[in-house]
Parts: C-alpha cells; sequence; structure tokens
C-alpha cells in the first residue's frame, strides 16, 4: 500500500540523512564536550534502533494486513505482553536517564580547581562585558551608579576600591588552554544565554542571581558565543567570541593588559 | 443556529470555527518569518502594508519578526492545539458518546467559548496597538516581558494585551473543564462505567483533569506578571538592573519563579494537546482495522498516567536555567519515565493493527501517519529529557523541530483524522476521500521535509528565535538546510488549501453519508 | 436550556471542582509569597496588635459570622422558607460588605498612613506590599464577586425561580471564600506582626 | 452550628493569642497553619456538608489539590537558592 512505502520510505531517509557528514556538531575542544559527544552517540544508536524498528513494525504490519479479505482476529488484549514491553521501556528509558547523568554532573556538581581562572561574565542587551580579577586575584567592588558603558566600566567597578583597580575588562573572553576556568555569570537587564557550541555548553545568565560554569578547554582557536535565550530585538546580534590561547600566550596578553590597566 | 446557543452540537463547531480561522492566520505569519530567514534583506510591499511600523518601506524590523513568532505560537498552541482536539470534538461527541442529552452545563459551556473568541480578539488586537504585538514569545519569560515598553516595542501595550488574552483563555478553559468533568461523572448512560467509555473519552476526561488544576497555575502567574507591568510591584523582578541605561528601581523578586509557574502550566498544556489525540487515533485505528482496541485498560490507564506525570517534569523545560542541578536530575528521571506509558500507547496501537482487517479510508491514513509522527517527533525527547544532553539542543531548532513534530503535528494529523472520521455526524456527507488521501500523501511528505532537517540546523546549534543569521559564521553553513525548509513550508502551507477546499465543499456538495458509514460500534453512530 | 432535566448533584460537583482549583489558585500566590519570603530575608513584620491584628481579627470574625448566616440561608431553603431564605442570603450580604468595608479602611491606612503600597514600603522590601495587596486583593474581589453571585440568589429565590442546589451551591462559594481567608489571615497578617 | 462557629472564632483569638506572645517563627508558622487547616476542615466539614453530602470522587480531587500543592512547595528550594547565588 502506499502508506506504508511513504512512511518507510520517510523513515529511511530520515536515518539516512544523520549520516551526512555536512551538519553536525562543530569539533569538541574538551573533556567534557568528547564525553558529550560519545554519549550522544551512544544515545543516537538507541533512539536509532527504537526509531528503525517502531517505523519498521508499522510499515510491515500495515502491508501484511491490508484488507484481502481475511478475517479480523478477535483478541484485544494480553496482559503478558503489555507487562513485557512496559518494563522493558522502562528498563531501556531509565537505564538512558541514568547513563546520562555523568556528563551532567561532571559540569554541575565536581568541586572547582584549585587553580582555576574567575572571570566575571556580564550581559546586557545586547552585548557581553568580561572581567578579569588582576593580579591581586581580587575582583573589585562594584556600585551600580558608576556604570559607564561609553567610558569602558560596563561593570561599574567602584574607583575607590584598590582590589578594582587592576581589574581587566574586555569584550572577548581569553581563556588559557588546558586550565579550568570558572565563568562566573551575571546579567545586568533580562535573561540571556551563554552558549559555545565547541565546549557543548550552555548556561542561562538570569538576572539578580550569579551563575558559576566552570570548563577546561584544550584546543586553541577562537569560538563564536551565541546569545541563546531571547532577551529582545537585538538577541540574533548579541554575539561573542571565545579565545583560547596557548598558555604562553594567554600569560603574554595577560601581562600586557595588566601594564595598561596600571596606566591611569 | 443562534449564535449565543448553548447547544453541544454548536459549540463544537464554533469551536472548530474559531480553530479553522486561527490556524489559517497561524500558518500564514509562519510562512512571512520562514520568507524572512531566508531573504533577510528583501523588501515585501505586503509586509508595509500589513505592518506599517514593523515593517518600514517593506524591511521588516527584528521586532516584527519576534512578535511574528510570538503570535504565531501563541496562537497555534492556545487557539488549535487546544481548542480543536478538546473543546471541539469534545462538546461535540461526548455527550454523544455517553449517551447524555447535552453538557452538564449548557450556558456556562456558551460562556466558555465567548471568552475564548474574547480571548482570541484580544490577542489579536495586539497587532493593531501602539508598539505592535509582544516579542517576548509564548513564554514570556520576564524581566524581557515585566518590564514593559523599555525593553523593547511591542512590551508596551502589546503585551498587557497577550497577558490579558490568556487570563481570559485560562477562565474560559476552566470553565470548560468544570464541564466535561461533571459531564462525564455524572452524565453517562446507565450502565456505563468509566471503563466502558469509549477512549475518546478518556482522553477528553483526562485533559479535563489536567486543565482543572494546569490553568489554575498559569492564572495567577500572569495576574502577577500583568502586576509587575502595571503596578509597579516586582514578584519577577530582581533588583539592581540597569534596562536601556534606566535604573530600574525594582527589587527583590525571582524570574526563575515565572518559569516555575510557567511550565508547572505549560508541560501539562502538551498533553492537553496530544491526549484527545490520542483517544482519536485509538478509536480510529480499531474501527478501520476491524478489531477491538487492544489492551483497553491498560490505554486508559497509559492517558491517566501520563497525565499524571505531566506535573512532575516542568523542569526539564528548565534544565539550562540556572535551577539546581540537583533537581534536572529528578526531573530528568521523571521526564524518561514519562516515555514509558507514550511507549505503551504506541506498541497498543500496532496490537491493534496487529491481526486486523485494514480498510485504508483517509481518516485511517491520517491515524496511520500520527502513529509514525508519534514515534519520530517523541523519539527525539529521549534526547533532551537527559540534562547533560539537552544542554547542547536547548533553545535551537533541534527543539523546533521535536516539539513540532510531536505536539503540532501529529495533534494536526489527529484533527484531520477526526473530522474525516466524524464529517458524516456532522454535516450528514463525507469528506471527499479521493481528495483527503491526495492531502494527506503531501502534507505528510511535506511535514518530514519540513522538520526532519530543522533537527540538523540544531545539530550545527542554531538558536531559534533569530530573525536572520548574518551576524554568524557558523550559520552560513545552514542556509542551504533553511532554503530547504522554506520551500517545504510553502509546499505544506499550500496543500492546506486542498483540505480547506474539501471542508467547505464536503460542507454542501459531498456524497451523502448513510447513518453508521464506518461500522463503528461507539453510541454517537446509532439512530437514537 | 435544554429541555432535559439534569440528575441533582450536578451544580454542586461542578462548585466543588471550581472551588478546588480556584485553592489551587490561591495556594500558588501563598507559594509565590513563601519563595519570595525565602528570597528576602530581611522580610518586614510591620503590623502591630492594636489596630493591625485587631482590625484584622475583627475582619476574620465578621467574614465567619456571615459564614454562619449563609449556612443558615441553606438550611431556610432546606426547610422551603423562601422569605427566611432571602432575608439570611441579605444578611450574610451585609456581613460581606461589612468584610470589604473594613478591609477598604484598612487599606486607605496601610496606603496613605503607613506608606505601604504595591511598589514600595519604608523597609525597601517593596514585595511585602506587592504580596500584601496582591493576595487580599485576589480574596477581596473573590467576596465582591460572592456579593454579587448572593445578590442574584436572593432575587431568584424571592421570585421563586431558584431552587435548594441553587443555595446550596453558592453556600459553598461562600465558604470557601471563608476558607481562603483562614490562611490568608495567619499566613499575611500574624507572620508579619511586630517582634 | 453555632457550636461550630463558636469554635471557629476561639481558634482565630487563639491565633491571634500567638502574634501576642510572640512565639518563635518557626513554631509560629507550624502551629497556625495546624490551625489553619483545622478551621478549613471544620468550615468543610458542617458549613459546607461534607459531612451529610460528599460529591463524587472528592477524595480523589483532593488528593490531587494536595499533589499539585506539594509540587509547587518543591518551589520553595529555589527562594532560598536565589538568596545564597546573588
Amino acid at each position: 500500500m502506499a502508506i506504508a512505502i511513504l512512511i518507510a520510505a520517510l523513515a529511511g531517509a530520515t536515518v539516512a540523512l544523520f549520516f551526512q557528514p555536512r551538519w553536525w556538531f562543530p569539533d569538541a575542544i574538551s573533556a567534557h564536550a568528547k564525553a558529550y559527544d560519545a554519549h550522544f552517540l551512544f544515545t543516537l544508536c538507541v533512539i536509532g534502533a527504537i526509531f528503525v524498528f517502531a517505523q519498521g513494525l508499522l510499515t510491515w504490519v500495515i502491508l501484511r494486513y491490508r484488507d484481502r479479505g481475511q478475517a479480523p482476529s478477535a483478541h484485544e488484549g494480553n496482559n503478558t505482553l503489555e507487562l513485557v514491553w512496559t518494563s522493558a521501556t522502562a528498563v531501556v528509558f531509565l537505564g538512558l536517564a541514568f547513563a546520562g547523568q555523568g556528563i551532567w554532573a561532571g559540569i554541575h556538581l565536581d568541586a572547582p580547581a584549585a587553580n582555576a581562572l574567575r572571570v566575571e561574565v556580564l550581559a546586557k542587551q545586547f552585548a557581553w562585558s568580561y572581567r578579569y580579577p588582576g593580579p591581586d586575584g581580587a575582583f573589585g567592588r562594584v556600585d551600580t551608579r558608576q556604570i559607564d558603558d561609553a567610558s569602558g566600566n560596563p561593570f561599574g567597578i567602584d574607583a575607590k576600591d584598590p582590589a578594582g583597580r587592576d581589574d581587566i575588562t574586555g569584550a572577548i573572553l581569553r581563556v588559557p588552554a588546558g586550565r579550568q576556568v570558572e565563568l562566573l555569570l551575571k546579567s545586568r537587564d533580562v535573561i540571556h544565554n551563554f552558549f559555545v557550541r565547541e565546549l557543548r555548553l550552555k548556561q542561562d545568565v538570569v538576572p539578580g542571581i550569579t551563575i558559576p560554569l566552570r570548563f577546561t578547554a584544550d584546543t586553541p582557536g577562537s569560538y563564536e558565543v551565541p546569545c541563546s535565550e531571547l532577551c529582545g530585538l537585538g538577541h540574533h546580534q548579541m554575539r561573542s567570541s571565545l579565545v583560547v590561547m596557548a598558555p604562553a600566550d594567554f600569560d603574554a596578553w595577560l601581562q600586557e593588559a595588566q601594564q595598561k590597566a596600571a596606566q591611569p | 443556529m443562534t449564535v449565543f446557543s448553548t447547544c453541544h452540537k454548536v459549540i463544537g463547531k464554533q469551536y472548530i470555527a474559531l480553530s479553522l480561522f486561527s490556524v489559517f492566520i497561524g500558518i500564514f505569519l509562519s510562512l512571512v518569518m520562514r520568507y524572512h530567514l531566508v531573504h533577510p534583506d528583501t523588501k515585501v510591499k505586503l509586509f508595509q502594508l500589513l505592518w506599517p511600523d514593523g515593517a518600514p518601506g517593506g524591511q521588516m524590523t527584528p521586532e516584527l519578526y519576534l512578535s511574528l513568532m510570538t503570535m504565531h505560537g501563541t496562537i497555534m498552541v492556545f487557539f488549535v492545539l487546544t481548542t480543536t482536539p478538546q473543546s471541539g470534538f469534545g462538546n461535540y461527541f461526548l455527550p454523544l458518546q455517553i449517551g447524555a442529552p447535552d453538557m452538564a452545563f449548557p450556558v456556562l459551556n456558551m460562556l466558555s467559548f465567548w471568552t475564548t473568541a474574547l480571548s482570541l480578539l484580544t490577542l489579536l488586537a495586539a497587532f493593531f496597538v501602539e508598539g505592535g504585538a509582544p516579542l517576548s514569545g509564548w513564554t514570556a519569560y520576564p524581566p524581557l516581558s515585566g518590564l514593559g515598553k523599555i525593553t523593547g516595542p511591542g512590551q508596551g501595550l502589546g503585551q498587557d494585551l497577550w497577558i490579558l488574552s490568556i487570563a481570559l483563555f485560562c477562565v474560559a478553559s476552566l470553565m470548560a473543564a468544570i464541564n466535561f468533568i461533571v459531564t462525564i461523572i455524572e452524565l453517562r448512560a446507565p450502565g456505563m462505567g468509566y471503563f466502558d467509555m469509549p477512549l475518546t473519552c478518556w482522553g477528553w476526561f483526562v485533559t479535563a483533569l489536567i486543565s482543572l488544576f494546569a490553568f489554575a497555575v498559569l492564572l495567577p502567574g500572569g495576574v502577577l506578571l500583568l502586576l509587575d507591568r502595571l503596578a509597579g510591584t516586582s514578584f519577577f523582578i530582581p533588583g539592581g538592573l540597569i534596562v536601556n541605561d534606566q535604573v530600574q528601581t525594582r527589587s527583590g523578586g525571582s524570574p526563575l519563579l515565572f518559569q516555575h509557574l510557567f511550565w508547572f502550566f505549560g508541560h501539562p498544556e502538551v498533553y492537553i494537546a496530544i491526549l484527545p489525540g490520542m483517544g482519536l487515533i485509538s478509536t480510529v485505528l480499531s474501527v478501520f482495522s476491524g478489531k477491538r482496541v487492544f489492551g483497553y485498560k491498560a490505554m486508559a490507564i497509559a492517558m491517566l498516567a501520563i497525565g499524571g506525570l505531566g506535573f512532575v517534569v516542568w523542569g526539564h523545560h528548565m534544565f539550562i536555567s540556572g535551577m539546581s542541578p540537583y533537581s534536572s536530575i529528578a526531573f530528568s528521571v521523571l521526564t524518561l519515565a514519562v516515555g514509558v506509558p507514550s511507549a505503551v500507547k504506541t506498541f497498543n496501537w500496532l496490537a491493534t493493527l496487529w491481526g486486523g482487517r485494514l480498510r485504508f479510508t483517509a481518516a485511517m491514513h491520517y491515524a496511520l501517519g500520527f502513529v509514525s509522527l508519534f514515534i519520530t517527533g517523541g523519539i527525539t525527547g529521549l534526547v533532551l529529557g537527559q540534562p547533560g544532553l539537552d544542554v547542547y539542543f536547548h533553545d535551537t531548532y533541534f527543539v523546533v523541530a521535536h516539539f513540532h513534530l510531536i505536539m503540532g503535528v501529529a495533534a494536526v494529523f489527529a484533527i484531520f483524522a477526526g473530522l474525516h472520521y466524524w464529517f458524516p455526524i456532522m454535516y450528514g456527507r463525507f469528506l471527499n476521500e479521493q481528495l483527503g488521501k491526495l492531502h494527506f500523501f503531501l502534507t505528510f511528505a511535506g511535514v518530514y521535509a519540513l522538520f526532519v532537517p530543522l533537527h540538523f540546523a540544531g545539530f550545527v546549534g542554531n538558536p531559534r528565535r533569530y530573525p536572520d543569521f548574518k551576524e554568524y559564521e557558523f550559520l552560513k553553513s545552514v542556509m542551504p538546510l533553511h532554503i530547504g525548509v522554506t520551500h517545504a513550508a510553502y509546499f505544506l502551507a499550500a496543500v492546506q488549501l486542498l483540505f480547506l477546499f474539501n471542508y467547505l465543499w464536503s460542507k454542501r456538495r459531498g456524497a451523502l453519508a448513510p447513518a453508521n458509514p464506518w461500522g463503528a460500534a461507539t453510541r454517537e453512530w446509532r439512530n437514537d | 436550556m435544554s429541555a432535559h432535566r439534569n440528575p441533582p448533584g450536578l451544580k454542586t460537583l461542578g462548585m466543588w471542582l471550581f472551588v478546588l482549583s480556584d485553592m489551587l489558585t490561591f495556594s500558588t500566590l501563598l507559594v509565590v509569597y513563601s519563595a519570595l519570603r525565602f528570597a528576602n530575608p530581611a522580610w518586614p513584620r510591620p503590623f502591630s496588635l492594636n489596630p493591625g491584628i485587631l482590625f484584622a481579627t475583627i475582619m476574620t470574625i465578621v467574614l465567619l459570622a456571615s459564614s454562619l448566616t449563609m449556612v443558615w440561608a441553606v438550611d431556610a431553603i432546606k426547610r422551603d422558607q423562601r422569605k427566611r431564605t432571602v432575608q439570611w442570603l441579605g444578611a450574610t450580604i451585609l456581613g460581606g460588605a461589612a468584610f470589604i468595608a473594613l478591609h477598604l479602611m484598612e487599606w486607605c491606612h496601610l496606603l496613605t498612613v503607613e506608606n505601604i503600597t504595591p511598589a514600595s514600603n519604608p523597609w525597601n522590601v517593596p514585595l511585602f506590599g506587592a504580596v500584601f495587596f496582591g493576595v487580599t486583593g485576589l480574596h477581596m474581589a473573590h467576596v465582591a464577586a460572592g456579593l454579587v453571585y448572593l445578590s442574584v440568589l436572593a432575587a431568584g429565590v424571592s421570585r421563586g425561580t431558584f431552587c435548594v442546589e441553587d443555595v446550596e451551591t453558592g453556600g459553598l462559594y461562600w465558604h470557601f471564600v471563608d476558607v481562603v481567608w483562614m490562611f490568608v489571615f495567619p499566613l499575611v497578617y500574624l507572620m508579619a506582626v511586630k517582634p | 452550628m453555632i457550636a461550630v462557629w463558636l469554635l471557629l472564632v476561639a481558634i482565630t483569638l487563639a491565633e491571634a493569642g500567638l502574634a501576642w506572645v510572640h512565639t518563635a517563627p518557626a513554631l509560629m508558622l507550624a502551629l497556625l497553619l495546624l490551625l489553619s487547616l483545622a478551621k478549613a476542615a471544620l468550615i468543610a466539614w458542617y458549613f459546607m456538608h461534607l459531612k451529610s453530602a460528599r460529591p463524587k470522587h472528592l477524595p480523589a480531587f483532593l488528593f490531587t489539590l494536595f499533589a499539585c500543592v506539594g509540587l509547587l512547595l518543591a518551589i520553595l528550594p529555589e527562594g532560598i537558592r536565589a538568596w545564597s547565588m546573588r
């Protein structure tokens, strides 16, 4: 029957599309991202098998039992069968749920590394700013009244606080490869979202609270950061960059930036 | 036929007419959006004509795109997917199927329809006020939706009207839910037990129960958001905000609180859209395979289980929201658990077909299409239900593809199946079968062509709710996908005109139907 | 209305369902209140015993009294004493009106004398006023709707068009409004008494 | 009925009395919730006639209501968390 052929063809085409290499994840640049890809592939195999099995069965049933004048069977239930497929799906689905917890716990529940580089991230309509604590390792106090985007103080770093004098701010997130980074995500107005595809990380930035996000990137390069939570009419232009640098390059950049910050 | 009729059949048809009107607006909005996505710089006279402020000189602004998206979502979710399967079919056929003379409260029934109509008018009015329709999406997360005009055009009066419309819809749905529940509990024909009801009635029953409790939470959520906007309160607005360079004086509120309230409603809402369809599909598959529904009791219990579990999984919409990571783990396990009764239903549908004699009427085509789409759309839920995997796909086109397939298109296929199946009762005539099948084949292929590729845009990481993709290097690669998808959308929309023609033509000219043309066993086909 | 006659108990069940759903609505508000109070540990506790708490206690007793008269109205209609029913309904309406009057007096006092508004207050925890006026306002709206409802009932009973079940259903609504206040009074007022 | 009403008034006065003697907030909240539930139960049982006539499936509906409220309470820790994440 035409419908069986159509279902089989569309299901087949759907499966075939998953073998094209063009539209897929970008290369992973962290251990977490690699673990993510591995678990995703595992999940994909499971759901692919279920998909093929279920669509195949549907196609087969349509073909096998099309009207050829046969008398329909009278069976209308089978408790054993119900029990079998209920428990089987429960085992598979809940198994997936538990198997998937590892990658989640890895980014959210593990304690931060002692030498983690802490960077404050400030989102506003429609731009990102980053702040490094400087040589003293402490972020300066902020005062909302001193916020001034035009003069390069989007955070509102309090001029009177000595801890803030050496703070480095910028519009690009630069991090060293191989060292853990802890971002402290803050928003000044509405909800935004910090998303780095290559890290397989995405986190809403919610005004009123500070949300930590940790990662260790291992491949130097420049990666795009698109805002991924609707934040208003400039949402699609709220773009930033993550630049992962070789540790030596990063240190050199940091030194230069610190010198620049130290000058009045 | 009076306008303010209290007859359940008239009200059912009124709901269906309202949905039909809404669905074509919704489709039109989506076409405009799809066009803009692939031709972001093209000026279109029609846009200027329709939205002089949003598209000056025909060049669509980002805020217009976002407001179209908001209205598309709201119209489709509330006035199509919630309205036809439950209120439309339910009002018409529930009393017939359980042998009741009418719904329990006919006047209340009339009131809930007209409140729904008022709600739709209020929503559409948002297009015509200063600043236009709201741009914060159908989820309307504060602070974007809570601070007024300052967060963007459309966030002024437009957003107020949107909230008002949703509040009215809540009231209408609560009235309808009470009516359905009382009718089913009290007005079943003598001797008909709960487990003697057709599965369609189970679908409507569970849906009404969900509505009774889910809308009761959305309503205060909406009211508080409105207070934040109009009375200067700060339930959902934290302190120290600087919006558009202006310091805000509010403090103390929590944006996550709104998300909890919204999704406490929002997730059950998904089941409000799909459960009546599930019941209907069970009936259609059974009738046209010449067999009883396989595992009737398991099917009814699975619906109750889906309804119950539906209330404990709302957090999977908030995996990336900043909610406690421990909550995410709990919500994830519960979310995959809700897949179990859904899978059970699929197996039971297949077992219903097994050993039958399948008659391929148009309604049967849609029902089989529903099962196929339910599998395709549902299976990706196993990815999105895991917080670890969800982080990549959240708010990308992968999610768009997922919910359009399962909640949108599958539910719409159930509506098509229902219309073809019940048309003889509603109008005494058949919807044209050949035209129906043709419409099915084209729609089915079109739906796969439209939504399957969108998953791959998700793989690339393409965020949703972007008016154009020009800003990003990595989005250049998805443009060919989007061009294909947009053409599929044109095709799909054009094909729907076939259905509209079939519907309007068959109402007057269709082949006359005998008393019980499909050989169904349920009460609505009896002539007594 | 259609010609058929529905079995008894339909309206009662319908009203019960409304009551349960509306209880969830109020519960949601109180949960929001609790969550916000957790998030703002410096929550003000401004109500003095006299007049604040004393006034609210009197309001509570007035509302309870109107519930009692409502019970008697239902008793009267059950015994088919229509005139008596209308009288007790009238008393209930009076009680409800008194409650609203007292409540509005209190609101005016808070707004003008104590400077507590939905958006601000002297302790700089604006949510205090938001929660107070939000919760009590929604409750007051229910009382006001109840007054209209009971007036329609009273008119219907005196014309003889409404039967026992209609009055019972109205009673359910009225008592429900009372039940809600039984939670609003302790949580909004007593938990905010001056320490 | 008057007896029930007097009991309700007495409980109300007892609640107000808790404020009078300045009970510790946590204890006071627990006591108030308990007393309020008692008052609600009294009103439902006697005034709303649950004692004599029970609508169909009321226990199931009540259970659903309490379950929903219980679920909503799961939001509360979020309030505490929001405070600590400033």
